[in-house]
């Protein structure tokens, strides 16, 4: 254990947390709830125009100023949440369940099923990803349900390549060979041995991955695929704004901050998770 | 910024430049400007330094730099394939068309010395003498003869093959005459001739990698999709051009291309977003060139497939679409009120007594209801691949919801969308660049058996007018024929044509002589042989 | 010694062929996914049926995909990457400038942000916990949360539009000098640095505190070895693994995906390229362009491998 | 004489992960004087690692020294800045780790590293401080002592390790060296050889050493005192002479008799001979693939036959690499064995694990070396226990509760256990729990993979009498490897010694004093004895040595 600079809430709880991670913690929640509530929360419809002037500037009435149509900044933010938090979250999710899964599976079985499932994912992992989402929405069109499923797919060889180097040191552990001689199946090897001490990196991966699942999509926002109109999430906000940028316009610098606090807010998040205290003896 | 009082900015100072070469009264003017919020003083103040733009002497020299907004491995200077602006721009410079418009719209001869005919069904042109191709090779005949006659040849893809279907027969009478004989008479011939694709190439060119062709430039570098360089043709049998090389290519993103222009890397910068106008006045020794030359995006509903085969639903979205908020809001001010026909005002045959639907909710509201579509889901297709239909459709959804009319906006990807979605979806979007002549918009895109009927309007009554408007040689009559057809398309066709759209060309003070054209943007893309860098 | 260098290229060779043709039948197939053809889509609005007829004729695409597909993979074998459907040119011409200009980019990018990442990562972990330490690591966060065309935007701005210090685009037919190539990459490859750093950046610092707490840096610190020198002579050699792996990760990006700082600095790269050949259902184009994706991530990935062994006694 | 080092008072505190803190060394003093070599013995968790880290003026991660002073020669190492410290470190301050193979940078040559010290302190030219490196690997009669330095550590062996540690710790001319438990993970034969090298280099170069280990035999060879000592405070300090033959205090009497060899109640060999429990018919295992001979690439175990009887333990000792586990995993099914028949109480069984039956792989148990990596550290010692209850015996919750309680009884663990993790445990509580986990599947033999060798002698001797305890319940019985040679004769009533994967003798316990083969002679006569002057008398044929043991 490391000395840690900030200072120790609710080991009363048995847990050690520190205030980095709350920070991150609270961030993340509060963008949660904007998601969840965002529909309630909206001063004005999303597709309103409601400003003559464009790319206004934050006054009461339009708190975060106008968009290049003169839409309420304000609502269109709110509502972006709710695509940008669900579509990635949802994503992130998807990629490193299959892919810390499958990568398990390869390292614990070994042999054929490991080599061939590694080449297929190295050789998706050769296509640039940004031309896989191209091509994906080219080819079915862009709806969020694809979306979710193109950003996973593109980000489950790196959830697979890592998991596995993790799981290949555990499968050489004796305690994986105690319970191959006791006749356990493959589901619980994986599950119930690997995993556990795994957890903890995979989750860091996770929280970059996170992040790069963001951009991603706002990347892909840029070459026009992402959420149908009058909605968008904040890469698409930031795009579609981007000529604001020289006015400084709130349009264009606002949801850009709120990707930033987003995402580093996931990473402070998972690099100070509470951890539990050994020490049982603690006050 | 030097003469702008209050709210009043280049934006509109550019309108006016637009409304004058439309021949705007000065009464119409100041009550623009009125509208404006500027003071009468001020308003004589920007009709002369509008005005003022327009005249000067050409300075020789300089290597000309411009970027337009789109450009791919397709590039092409095939003038039968052209397709993007970019791909006119770079014909327009290594080619001639036989006759090519006017600031006013009035075709004039190019490579023709004259193109006549008595019955407007057999046309005669003669060619001029001592016009070279960059090889060395003399202009004869057989040239245009060939040149024509590619576009009949599928295998070709030519993109006027429907327009050139008319011509039945060309030939060479001798060295510099060619005859040409239509499936029926055709006044506009010559102006159908100005257009792009018309160009003329070399007898017998298969290879079009070269851009041998008789223009002002020849070609020194041709990579497709990435830039095309052409030097001053040294032996052009007309004067000019005014500069030494001309560099063309293509920045996609907006705000890249008006950044380009800002810091001095490239001279003109096509086509910008009205919203970057505001950053082009804040910076110093920049002007914008407007031209409204009848582009049009516009929403088209088929009335051959529901809702858009029930009357009322056409009619109630065309009170539906608030048209000012469409060209305030989307376009920046940067388009007109158009009222739902494709003859541009800056068309001699465009019918000024037409007037725009006006907004209407209620109205709207009454015949959703009587139509019996009121809270129903109604997809709506859209995509960036029609010129800012994604906003026009969100503003159309946003006045829609507030009489309770869902119109579900789905954006597609622009890739494929001519080919996926255009013409097929019931409602959809297109966008409709500028042709010469009415004949040519209506018998591509409303006759009957036009190939690009977008809302599938059939009218016997139409085609034979039509016809009629189309073989007369009086000016007069034409005019009428073509009004009464506006007014049909406005009421009948299922083609709502909110505004005309103006394109906004942003360009350096140093760069001179930049004229406006009906044909499009850039001086009617063929810019880079007229214009000049002054030192 | 070192006898197991040779025989793992060798085996990474094998690889790599079968991950080609994995990749080149999965493109395939996505690209026969693809609504439209390039006739079609070449004639845009004016695609008639019998237009598009003729002209498939013309471009000989009326054959079956797969038929064109194969004749293509057997040209390969011929070193033949055959001629671009769009505009009749061969492939090889239109890839081969392109693709120098990606590889400069990704060189100089690499140049600069492979030692910026390793000197930030490893001093980061050098004095692991320390204020220092914290700023780096929020900052790479920071810096990769935004999107790299508002970093790219923003730059141009700054640099090229108020202090006219750079231009705006990368003019790569206009370098003459030394000076020119500066002033004509300084922009994209900043923002690239920008884009790949921070992974190289997160792992290295992983990577070397890992091997801070092994039991010989534990020896050596019991020498009097300093601090810099714990994590230079010992953590440091045997962390390389790790990191180099990292780093050819993140610049496999380079390659293929940098889109949109080719856009917007309108540098005429591979990555564009190949989104042009997917517009215009460029199948020979589309190909050629996945190949030398696939063929670059698998060469820098063998590198990092074949880095990493050399780096480690136990594995030569 | 002028004490070298005088520790007084001294006190170090570590800090729990919630933050409390612990003294875990309380209030030490003792001095060492010029040349003098002090053993600090103790059971794991006994402070005697911390202590001899403070000589250098450090304490590992999580703790501190909080109170007290550590004077070497005239420094106080408490007091000092890290930089001071760093300057003394190497040069006046030694230190040889207990696992040179860990200690060592393995992507360094071995001459870099022993001759960093020179580097760091500037003390003498490269090429000076090579020579004087390639001495002292000849002092501490390494084999080729000119080319040795130019290895890897992964080329050397262990025993070699150990020593180019300690040459390494030598070369820059320290006062004070301290041996980290030094032959702690080392064969008996080898133990042998680096205990004679280490002792003439301490005497050649009059260095004071403290040598810290549990092994009170080894420590008896090398101590002028030993210094007991118990959860961080000192039970007796007193000259070798004295702690061996009148020790005062409980604790060092315990662990004196964790020597006493238990007379062990053999269960008589049963009249009726019915079928052994075991039997191992020409066993040969090996690795790689199979060669033209048909033979594997390298073989392990070359065939290897055995009987256990039910009730009776077998013994299998032997040096590491001998094969002595290869044979066990290959009787557990692990390792495939190539050739050879395995008959477990009257059924012949596959010779791979997923061919078994569910209720074979229940009734032959093997319990591994390294408890921590045979138990999953992420998983609490209830589900670790809870599993076989569950999947062997399809136990409810209650029913398991109910098991595993009674289980830690068997093992004499506090039923409070069952909530923590395995790393929350020392290394014999771990080993027992490993130990418990083969019960939970109540099997009928239980192959014991030096289960003891990580152990210290004290707990080793308590396992012991665990396992003889149960095999009096329970009936079970016992194949037991290890080259621990006085732990098997405690425990076995026959022994296999094998040597390079063949079968050397068997040994029953009447003729066990008498070994006959020659290995077996080297092998028994190498194990310390209690008596200080065993090293020093124990004559053991050079050539045999050489023979027997190249590593």
């Amino acid at each position: 254990m490391t000395k840690r600079a900030t200072g120790l809430i609710g080991s009363r709880l048995g847990y050690r947390i520190n205030l980095v991670g709350l920070i991150g913690f609270a961030v993340v929640l509060f963008w949660a709830v904007i998601a969840l509530f965002a529909a309630d929360l909206i001063p004005y419809s999303v597709g309103e125009i409601v400003d003559t002037d464009y790319f206004g500037p934050m006054h009461p009435g339009l708190w975060l100023g106008s968009d290049y149509l003169g839409r309420d900044m304000l609502s269109r933010i709110l509502m972006g949440a709710r695509y940008t938090v669900g579509i990635s979250l949802a994503a992130v999710t998807i990629a490193c369940v299959t892919g810390v899964v499958l990568g398990m599976a390869a390292a614990v079985v070994r042999g054929v099923v490991d080599s061939v499932l590694s080449r297929i994912l190295d050789a998706m992992n050769s296509i640039p990803s940004k031309l896989f989402g191209l091509m994906v929405v080219a080819a079915v069109g862009s709806s969020i349900p694809v979306l979710i499923l193109t950003l996973s797919a593109i980000y489950i060889p790196g959830a697979y390549r890592f998991s596995r180097s993790l799981a290949v040191n555990i499968n050489t552990m004796e305690f994986m060979t105690v319970a191959r001689i006791r006749g356990e199946s493959l589901a619980y090897l994986i599950g119930a041995e690997i995993l556990p001490n795994i957890i903890g990196p995979v989750l860091a991966d996770l929280g970059l991955r996170f992040v790069f699942i963001v951009l991603l999509l706002s990347g892909l926002s840029f070459l026009g695929l992402g959420v149908q109109p009058p909605y968008a999430d904040w890469g698409a906000l930031v795009r579609e704004n981007l000529g604001g940028l020289p006015f400084g316009a709130p349009a264009v610098i606002v949801p850009s901050i709120a990707i930033a606090t987003l995402t580093i807010s996931v990473n402070l998040l998972i690099d100070n998770l509470p951890r539990k205290i050994r020490d049982r003896s603690a006050p | 910024m030097s003469d702008v009082i209050t709210n009043w900015n280049k934006p509109d100072d550019t309108m006016v430049e637009d409304a004058i070469r439309r021949g705007a009264s000065r009464r119409e003017l100041l009550k623009m400007m009125m509208a404006g919020g500027a003071s009468l003083a001020a308003g004589n103040i920007i009709f002369n330094h509008a005005t003022a733009a327009l005249a000067a002497t050409p300075v020789k020299g300089g290597a000309l730099k411009a970027a337009g907004w789109s450009s791919s491995t397709a590039d092409t200077l095939d003038p039968a394939k052209a397709s993007l602006s970019t791909d006119y721009v770079r014909c327009c410079s290594f080619y001639n068309r036989l006759s090519f418009l006017n600031e006013g719209g009035t075709p004039q001869m190019e490579l023709a010395s004259s193109i006549d005919s008595k019955d407007a069904q057999t046309w005669t042109v003669k060619l001029r003498k001592e016009v070279t191709f960059h090889d060395g090779k003399p202009l004869t005949a057989d040239d245009v003869v060939f040149s024509l006659k590619r576009h009949l040849d599928p295998a070709v893809g030519s993109k006027v093959a429907k327009i050139a279907a008319q011509i039945t027969g060309v030939k060479a009478i001798d060295k510099s005459t060619v005859e040409i004989a239509l499936t029926s008479p055709n006044a506009d011939l010559p102006t159908i001739l100005s257009m792009h694709h018309f160009m003329i190439v070399a007898d017998g060119t298969t290879d079009f990698s070269k851009g041998n062709g008789t223009g002002a430039f020849t070609c020194e570098k041709f990579e497709p999709g990435v830039r095309s360089i052409g030097l001053r043709n040294k032996n052009y049998w007309k004067s000019g051009p005014n500069v030494d090389s001309f560099e063309f290519f293509a920045i996609s993103d907006d705000n890249a291309r008006v950044n380009a222009l800002l810091s001095g890397d490239i001279h003109l910068a096509a086509s910008i977003n009205p919203r970057s106008m505001r950053l082009v006045d804040t910076q110093k020794g920049f002007v914008l060139s407007t031209t409204t030359s009848g582009n049009y995006t516009n929403l088209n509903m088929r009335l051959d497939k529901t809702p858009g085969h029930n009357k009322d639903f056409v009619d109630g979205m065309k009170y539906l679409v608030n048209r000012e908020q469409i060209v305030k809001s989307a376009m920046r001010g940067l388009g007109i009120v158009a009222n739902d026909q494709p003859v541009s005002p800056a068309d001699f045959f465009h019918n000024p007594d037409l007037k725009p639907k006006p907004y209407d909710p209620d109205k709207a509201k009454f015949l959703f209801k009587k139509a019996g579509l009121l809270g129903q889901s109604i997809p709506v297709i859209a995509s960036d691949a029609a010129t800012s239909s994604i906003d026009m459709a969100m503003i159309i959804q946003a006045s829609g919801a507030e009489i309770g009319m869902k119109l579900d906006v789905q954006r597609v990807p622009s890739d494929g969308y001519w080919d996926n979605y255009w013409l097929k979806a019931p409602i959809h979007f297109g966008n409709i660049n500028p042709r010469p002549t009415p004949d040519i918009l209506f018998s591509l895109l409303y006759a009957s058996d036009a190939p690009w009927n977008e809302s599938q309007y059939k009218s016997e009554k139409f085609d034979k007018m039509m016809l009629e408007a189309r073989g007369s040689l009086d000016q007069a009559k034409r005019k009428e024929l073509y009004s009464a057809l506006q007014v049909m398309i406005a009421d009948e066709a299922g083609t709502l044509i909110p505004a005309y759209l103006s394109n906004v060309d942003a360009i350096t003070g140093k760069l001179k002589g930049l004229a406006p054209n009906p044909l499009g943007g850039m001086m009617g893309y063929a810019f880079a042989e007229y214009v000049w860098l002054d030192a | 010694m070192r006898a197991r260098v040779p025989s793992l290229v060798l085996s990474r060779l094998l690889i790599a062929l079968v991950t080609l043709v994995i990749v080149s039948f999965a493109v395939f197939f996505a690209t026969t996914l693809l609504p439209g053809d390039t006739a079609s889509i070449l004639l845009g609005q004016a695609a008639t049926p019998e237009a598009v007829a003729g002209l498939r004729t013309a471009m000989h695409l009326d054959e079956p995909a797969l038929f064109r597909f194969l004749r293509w993979c057997l040209g390969l074998l011929r070193g033949d990457l055959g001629t671009s459907y769009a505009n009749n040119m061969p492939v090889a011409t239109l890839i081969a400038g392109r693709l120098v200009n990606t590889l400069k980019l990704a060189g100089l990018t690499a140049l600069i942000s492979v030692p910026l990442a390793l000197t930030l990562g490893i001093t980061a972990a050098m004095w692991r916990g320390s204020v220092y330490d914290r700023i780096v690591t929020i900052v790479t966060i920071g810096v990769i949360s935004v999107p790299e065309f508002v970093v790219a935007t923003s730059a141009v701005l700054l640099f090229a539009v108020y202090l006219k210090w750079l231009p705006a685009l990368s003019f790569t037919n206009e370098i003459h000098s030394f000076y020119d190539l500066l002033r004509a990459y300084a922009m994209p490859v900043i923002t690239l640095t920008f884009v790949v750093s921070a992974q190289m950046i997160r792992m290295g610092r992983a990577a070397v505190i890992e091997t801070l707490n092994t039991p010989y840096v534990e020896m050596a610190l019991l020498k009097g070895a300093s601090r810099p020198r714990l994590v230079l002579k010992h953590a440091l050699p045997n962390a390389l693994g790790p990191i180099v792996n990292a780093m050819a990760l993140s610049l496999s990006y380079l390659l293929g995906g940098v889109i949109i700082i080719e856009t917007i600095f309108n540098y005429p790269g591979i990555a564009m390229l190949m989104v042009d050949a997917v517009s215009t259902r460029d199948l020979p184009l589309i190909q050629s362009c996945a190949m030398i994706f696939c063929l670059g991530y698998l060469v820098l990935i063998t590198a990092a491998d074949v880095i990493a062994i050399l780096a480690n006694p136990r594995l030569r | 004489m002028a004490n070298l080092v005088e520790i007084r008072n001294l006190k170090v505190e570590a800090t729990t992960d919630s933050g409390r803190r612990v003294e875990i060394i309380k209030g030490v003093s003792l001095t060492i004087a010029e040349g003098e070599s002090v053993a600090f013995i103790g059971e794991s968790g006994s402070g005697k690692t911390t202590i001899a880290m403070t000589l250098m003026g450090y304490a590992r991660a999580g703790c501190r020294i909080s109170g007290g002073d550590v004077w070497v020669d005239g420094d106080n190492m408490v007091t000092l800045s890290e930089k001071q410290r760093a300057a003394i470190r190497g040069t006046k301050i030694a230190y040889v780790p207990q696992s040179a193979a860990a200690a060592f940078n393995p992507a360094a040559t071995i001459m870099d590293q022993v001759i960093e010290v020179t580097r760091i302190h500037g003390l003498m030219s490269p090429a000076a401080a090579r020579r004087k490196a390639i001495e002292l690997f000849r002092a501490l009669s390494l084999p080729e002592p000119a080319a040795i330095g130019n290895r890897y550590p992964h080329q050397v062996s262990g025993g070699q390790l150990q020593r180019l540690a300690a040459a390494m710790a030598l070369i820059g001319n320290p006062k004070l060296v301290i041996f980290d438990e030094p032959t702690t993970a080392l064969d008996v034969t080898t133990q042998v050889e680096v205990l004679r090298a280490f002792k003439a280099v301490i005497k050649q170069y009059r260095i004071a050493c403290v040598y810290v280990s549990h092994d009170l035999a080894v420590v008896a060879q090398i101590a002028d005192r030993i210094v007991v000592l118990k959860s961080g405070q000192t039970q007796e300090i007193g000259t070798t002479h004295d702690i061996l033959t009148q020790p005062r205090h409980p604790y060092t009497q315990s662990l004196l008799a964790a020597f006493k060899p238990k007379p062990h109640s053999r269960t008589a060999a049963p009249e009726s001979p019915s079928h052994p429990l075991l039997e191992v018919d020409a066993m040969t295992v090996g690795y790689g693939p199979v060669q033209r001979d048909g033979q594997p690439l390298i073989v392990a175990v070359r065939s290897v036959s055995l009987k256990v009887e039910r009730g009776r333990n077998l013994g299998i000792v032997g040096e590491s690499g001998c094969g002595k586990s290869t044979l066990a995993r290959a009787i557990a099914g692990i390792h495939p064995a190539h050739a050879g028949d395995i008959i477990f109480d009257g059924h012949e069984l596959w010779n791979t694990a997923r061919k078994r039956t569910r209720s074979q792989l229940r009734e032959l148990q093997i319990v591994f070396q390294h408890a921590d990596t045979a138990l999953n550290p992420a998983k609490s010692i209830e589900d670790i226990l809870g599993r076989p209850l569950a999947f062997y015996h399809g136990m409810d919750r209650k029913a398991r509760d109910v098991r595993i309680n009674a289980l830690l009884d068997m093992v004499h663990l506090p039923r409070t256990v069952r909530h923590r993790h395995p790393g929350e445990l020392s290394g014999g509580e771990k080993q027992r729990i490993n130990f418990a986990r083969a019960l939970a599947a109540d099997p009928k033999l239980i192959l014991c993979d030096e289960i003891t060798s990580a152990l210290d002698t004290v707990v080793t001797a308590a396992v012991i009498e665990l396992l003889k305890e149960l095999q009096r319940e329970l009936g079970l019985s016992y194949v037991f490897i290890s080259h621990d040679l006085s732990v098997v004769e405690a425990i076995c009533d026959e022994i296999i010694v094998m040597y390079r994967g063949q079968k050397m003798e068997e040994i029953t316990p009447a003729e066990r004093k008498a070994p006959q083969h020659p290995y077996s002679k080297l092998l028994f006569s190498s194990v310390p004895r209690l008596d200080p002057s065993w090293l020093d008398a124990l004559r053991q044929d050079p050539d045999q040595v050489r023979d027997y043991c190249q590593r």
